[in-house]
């Protein structure tokens, strides 16, 4: 076990892919020299050289385009969109194209492509630099989606999202860049789909991933000092989701609860909610709660965004509501 | 515009000749033959013939080899069938049958062989710009001494990404070929109002060479493909090649275009690209070419395919749906 | 009352919007010498010039844009995208400009702007051509989605959309365009966020939109049959929908099937379901079944396409899964 | 290229460029003095500051009328000022607080004024000219006799939208003025490595008539821009001014700008659009401009704005969630 940050996992998943396999390439926006807007491909244009690390212009549409046609010519490209806000501009490479080429061709081709960006608000980044948008790409057959929650998951889940044969829209969290964790000596890759039960507990599940996770745990420690004993269970894959995780969760506490940065409505939990509303239907004791962001942009204000970002008290008056 | 210096091998060999019109003929034929079939009501969707521009098609694919890749429109049959998409496995497609190249996912707007290198129609204006100029990418990543074209209409000169490809296959100095079909047309409207630019222009300012040729002329394309393709594969960058052709039926099959002159549409039997060619080939003193023959031959070849396709199975639902992801997961 | 088709509607409500307000302004693709790739905008150039429809060229994401700016100066531009599936060109502008104009400036001005386009499978139009990506608009704060079922809704969400201060993403599907429905005279515009309820019934209740309320209705008649009575709520608005309608509705049947054609993971139904599962909970004497697309691609054959469709037979099976 | 044939008029009278002068020291001074409470954490989120670019906001605005519009970029604050945003609401909004003229809701990136066609800084690069774009046509359209500005760096040409844009401006021949402020830089790397193309020869191709200018002067900015605002106010069509300009700050404040060679950096001071304006007076035989008495004027009306920001207000979350649509639902 070692620790390291949260940003280092993502530097160090890269760099040990593209030590893995040559065809492994970055393509960005001063992912080169400058190593990185936030530093996560810091060291990797002088270990791999040009050809491998990419310093793109301003053209979103055409280097996600370009890691569409790469991919499907024998590269795995991973792409880096500086912050998520900005898939705005990639959302016909990644639905389209990436999505749609394996099975539109009728499975002639796959396309391993990575798309790593940086979600998440507290950063008074403002309306244009803050959003989660990952329930888009949950919504879109042919894509998977993860978002880690820690240095592990982060080192983890990015080197299963490059080796993976299919196109893998991989969230960060600018917020948790800086976190630091333990990762195992040598890390280990995660398996997509899997959820992890961050904490056992037996009266509430709160599902959640990303940053949320900690607000969760939080929550939980708070619960705990009331006699309410929490499980926490992290996502970390919100495309395919480990159903199967939650379910029995569910079916351990008959609460759930789910968390997450992005906004409530239409957000991912309101597929884990659905789904469990159906699949866990007799598991379920009390109402399903969800906690998100409310239906409003990132606000630029300190205070405005501290009421706008879920908060460890919403969770607590959603596990109360559904303890009722 | 500066240009690279460019030695053209002229083509002018009638057996050479030949065998482009025979590969004209196919692409036609085929295409004669979908039309009819699709006032059958046989092929469902909605089709783009690229019946009159057949001649792009083959031209440029002549310059290419098998390990060279491309990219292509809506409007995409030509560059499938040319650059070698077998027959079979493209009428199969067309009508849906689960032997098609694409499992009768994809239809005519998504007709694609990897094994030729065809990456595939394209159902977004513009898209395949993006795909091709990554395929260049891994072309020149990987050490292969293969070139990636891009084919796409004028109309798509309107989108951004065009230019966006531009830029970086000139900046990374790829090995792109740009091919425009310049039909004139976007939709129903003339592409003069829908573009306050040529595409010279634009190459020119961003300083990648183009060349205009009379796109139903088949041997003019392919001796401008071949002398443009040599220079990419050299290692010279990208180049775009603008062909001047003739879109005959409408924007997809069932357009009367209405919206069109007669003389215009009169005008183009003159420029058939087939011709075109039987000229080129009078003018190497061929004057005997038996083009009955010849369409009767590649008929042939066509019925034959078009009868296996008949043949074939309709797709499995439940198959597709495990075909979404490598693993086969699905949801 | 008079007999109009879908198509029509749309075109009287683009005429009647357009004689209303001198302001309103038509953009897009082949809408004008044309009269619109379908027809929505036939005879609007002749009678309105030049000035008012406005042929564009193969640029969403500046026509898209365009709007913005044009709404934010004076006009009520509506847009036509040609597809739903080409809204992955103009997300930028819908998500980080159009919608978030009025909150971020502090409210110094808003965006009366309307994007039309055509969702919906059935034609063999395939992977590209067919997709219902109302969801990801749903998600965002600051715009409105409508999708109406029939020509009366068509007409009514249009002019409300027309005059509605805030951008609107107004959800036409194609399969519908020939449908003919009775329309009042003069025809009245519908207010946006407010469902209809198309049949009462007692035993279930079937929420639906779009293409799927017809679906929706099949099913009622069959169940009418057997014995079932289905309640079939229309919910016109997707941003914001009638929460209250459906909650009433739940109340009175107690049992919930929801119905749409998009993919169903992540889909529209997904919210209506977490929102019951929470507000609705004490209500629910089963589980909440949702019935759309599976998780793949749109596909071109028909067969593949039939199968793909949400049919009747599913919501029927949905409908006994919840009565069990 | 083709060119339209501009009269220009000289701005040779000391006051008029002494106005210009003052204008130039408001917006340096005001970025200044937020370059220091963002250093001492008053400031929150990040922030671009145009110090050295000055000019080219303060020139373009000495050309426009308060009915004319304009669309910027993340690095606004000098389009705004200039635009004339009063200071005490642009302050209040770089603070965070209600009384911002966006209610603390948008910040550096997001600076708006309506009342003075002022559209929003913006923080997707490229995004402002699709609505200085769309502003232009709506002036157009209900026969104002305005003119739009889109703003936008150098890097953003890489951007399709830009490309989009020119094209369509040219098509339906709009009031606007396109912007560019080249300033060499596009976060941490030269716009050399980042674009293939000049300007100049993209605006040749769209047939758009392209101005160079010493970004730096703001009387030969202004000059520019007079001549070609009233060619576009005339009904001629867009126009492209491009003004060269030097980033003297990081990218953004905070930004070492390790990648900047110190000669480069030395030689920022040089073209400092101040001491260029000033010998702009001094060639006109004003010898004695009192620049430290003029910027401790313009400080002394900056820090009133900055004490009446101060004394603002935090906005109140409840009130935001109702202002997300106008008729003020909250979801
Ligand atoms: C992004 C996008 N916008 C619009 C369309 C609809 N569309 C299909 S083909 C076409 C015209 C294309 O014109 P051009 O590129 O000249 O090709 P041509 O049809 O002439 O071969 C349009 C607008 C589309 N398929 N994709
Ligand atoms: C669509 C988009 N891509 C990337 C960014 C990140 N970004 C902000 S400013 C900038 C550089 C812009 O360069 P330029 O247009 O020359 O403006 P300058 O900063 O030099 O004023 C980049 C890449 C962004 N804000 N929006
Ligand atoms: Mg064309
Ligand atoms: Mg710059």
């Amino acid at each position: 076990m070692t620790e390291i940050r949260y940003l280092k996992a993502v530097n160090t998943a890269l760099s040990d892919a593209m030590d893995a396999d040559p065809s492994v390439v970055l393509m960005g926006e001063d992912v080169g020299e400058a190593g990185g807007p936030f530093g996560a491909s810091r060291g990797l244009l002088e270990r791999f050289g040009p050809s491998r690390v990419l310093d793109g212009p301003i053209s979103e549409a055409a280097l996600a385009g370009a890691a569409v046609g790469a991919a499907m010519s024998g590269l795995r490209p991973v792409v880096e969109i500086m912050f998520m806000d900005f898939t705005t501009l990639v959302m016909d490479a990644m639905v389209n194209q990436a999505a749609k080429v394996r099975f539109m061709f009728g499975g002639q081709t796959s396309v391993p492509m990575v798309l790593r960006t940086p979600h998440g608000g507290g950063l008074g980044a403002g309306p244009q630099h803050s959003q989660c948008l990952e329930a888009w790409f949950a919504h879109v057959p042919g894509l998977k989606v993860v978002c880690p929650s820690d240095p592990a998951s982060a080192y983890g889940l990015l080197r299963a999202a490059i080796a993976d044969p299919d196109p893998v829209v991989f969230v960060e969290n600018k917020a948790l860049y800086a976190m630091k964790g333990e990762i195992a000596d040598p890390p280990a890759p995660f398996a997509i789909g899997r959820a992890a039960i961050r904490r056992s507990g037996t009266d509430v599940t709160i599902v959640a991933y990303g940053a949320a996770v900690h607000t969760a745990g939080t929550a939980a420690d708070r619960l705990a000092e009331r006699g309410v004993s929490a499980e926490v269970v992290d996502l970390l894959s919100l495309q395919p989701w480990d159903e199967a995780t939650v379910l029995a969760s569910l079916s351990r506490t008959h609460r759930l609860v789910i968390v997450h940065e992005a906004v409530e409505a239409f957000g991912v939990g309101a597929e884990i909610a659905a789904r469990m509303a159906q699949v866990g239907f007799d598991e379920l004791d009390g109402p399903i709660m969800r906690v998100g962001a409310p239906f409003m942009p990132v606000p630029f204000s300190k205070g405005l965004e501290a009421a706008y970002m879920p908060s460890v008290d919403a969770v607590l008056q959603a596990v109360d509501k559904t303890l009722e | 515009m500066r240009d690279r210096e460019l030695t053209e091998r002229r083509l002018d060999e009638a057996a050479e000749i030949t065998a482009l019109l025979r590969d004209l003929l196919i692409v036609r034929r085929a295409e004669e033959r979908l039309s009819a079939m699709f006032a059958d009501g046989e092929v469902p969707g909605f089709i783009h013939l690229s019946i009159g521009q057949e001649a792009v098609s083959v031209g440029v694919m002549r310059a290419l080899r098998v390990e060279d890749t491309l990219a292509s429109t809506h409007r995409g049959h030509g560059h499938a069938i040319a650059k070698g998409m077998p027959l079979e496995g493209f009428f199969s497609e067309l009508l849906a049958k689960n032997e098609g190249l694409c499992r009768g996912r994809g239809g005519s707007m998504h007709v694609a062989d990897m094994s030729v290198g065809m990456l595939g129609a394209n159902g977004i204006v513009g898209a395949g710009l993006s795909i091709a100029l990554g395929s260049a990418l891994a072309h020149k990543t990987l050490g292969r001494n293969a070139v990636a074209v891009a084919f796409f209409g004028d109309g798509a000169l309107a989108e951004g990404l065009v230019h966006e490809c531009m830029n970086l296959a000139a900046l990374w100095k790829l090995p792109l070929l740009f091919v425009c079909e310049n039909n004139g047309w976007g939709e129903f409207r003339p592409t003069s109002q829908q573009l306050a630019f040529a595409l010279g222009d634009l190459a020119s300012a961003y300083r990648i060479p183009h060349r205009i040729v009379d796109g139903n002329d088949v041997v003019a394309v392919a001796e401008a493909a071949e002398a443009v393709v040599r220079s990419i594969r050299k290692g010279e960058g990208p180049a775009v090649l603008e062909c001047m052709t003739v879109r005959v039926r409408g924007h997809f099959e069932g357009d009367a275009q209405k919206y069109r002159d007669q003389a215009e549409l009169d005008a183009m039997t003159e420029r058939d690209p087939i011709r075109v060619v039987c000229e080129r080939l009078a003018a190497c003193g061929v004057n005997d070419t038996d083009l009955d023959g010849l369409t009767r031959e590649v008929d042939a070849v066509i019925e034959a395919a078009v009868a296996a396709a008949r043949r074939g199975t309709d797709p499995d639902p439940v198959a597709a749906r495990h075909d979404v992801y490598t693993d086969g997961a699905a949801a």
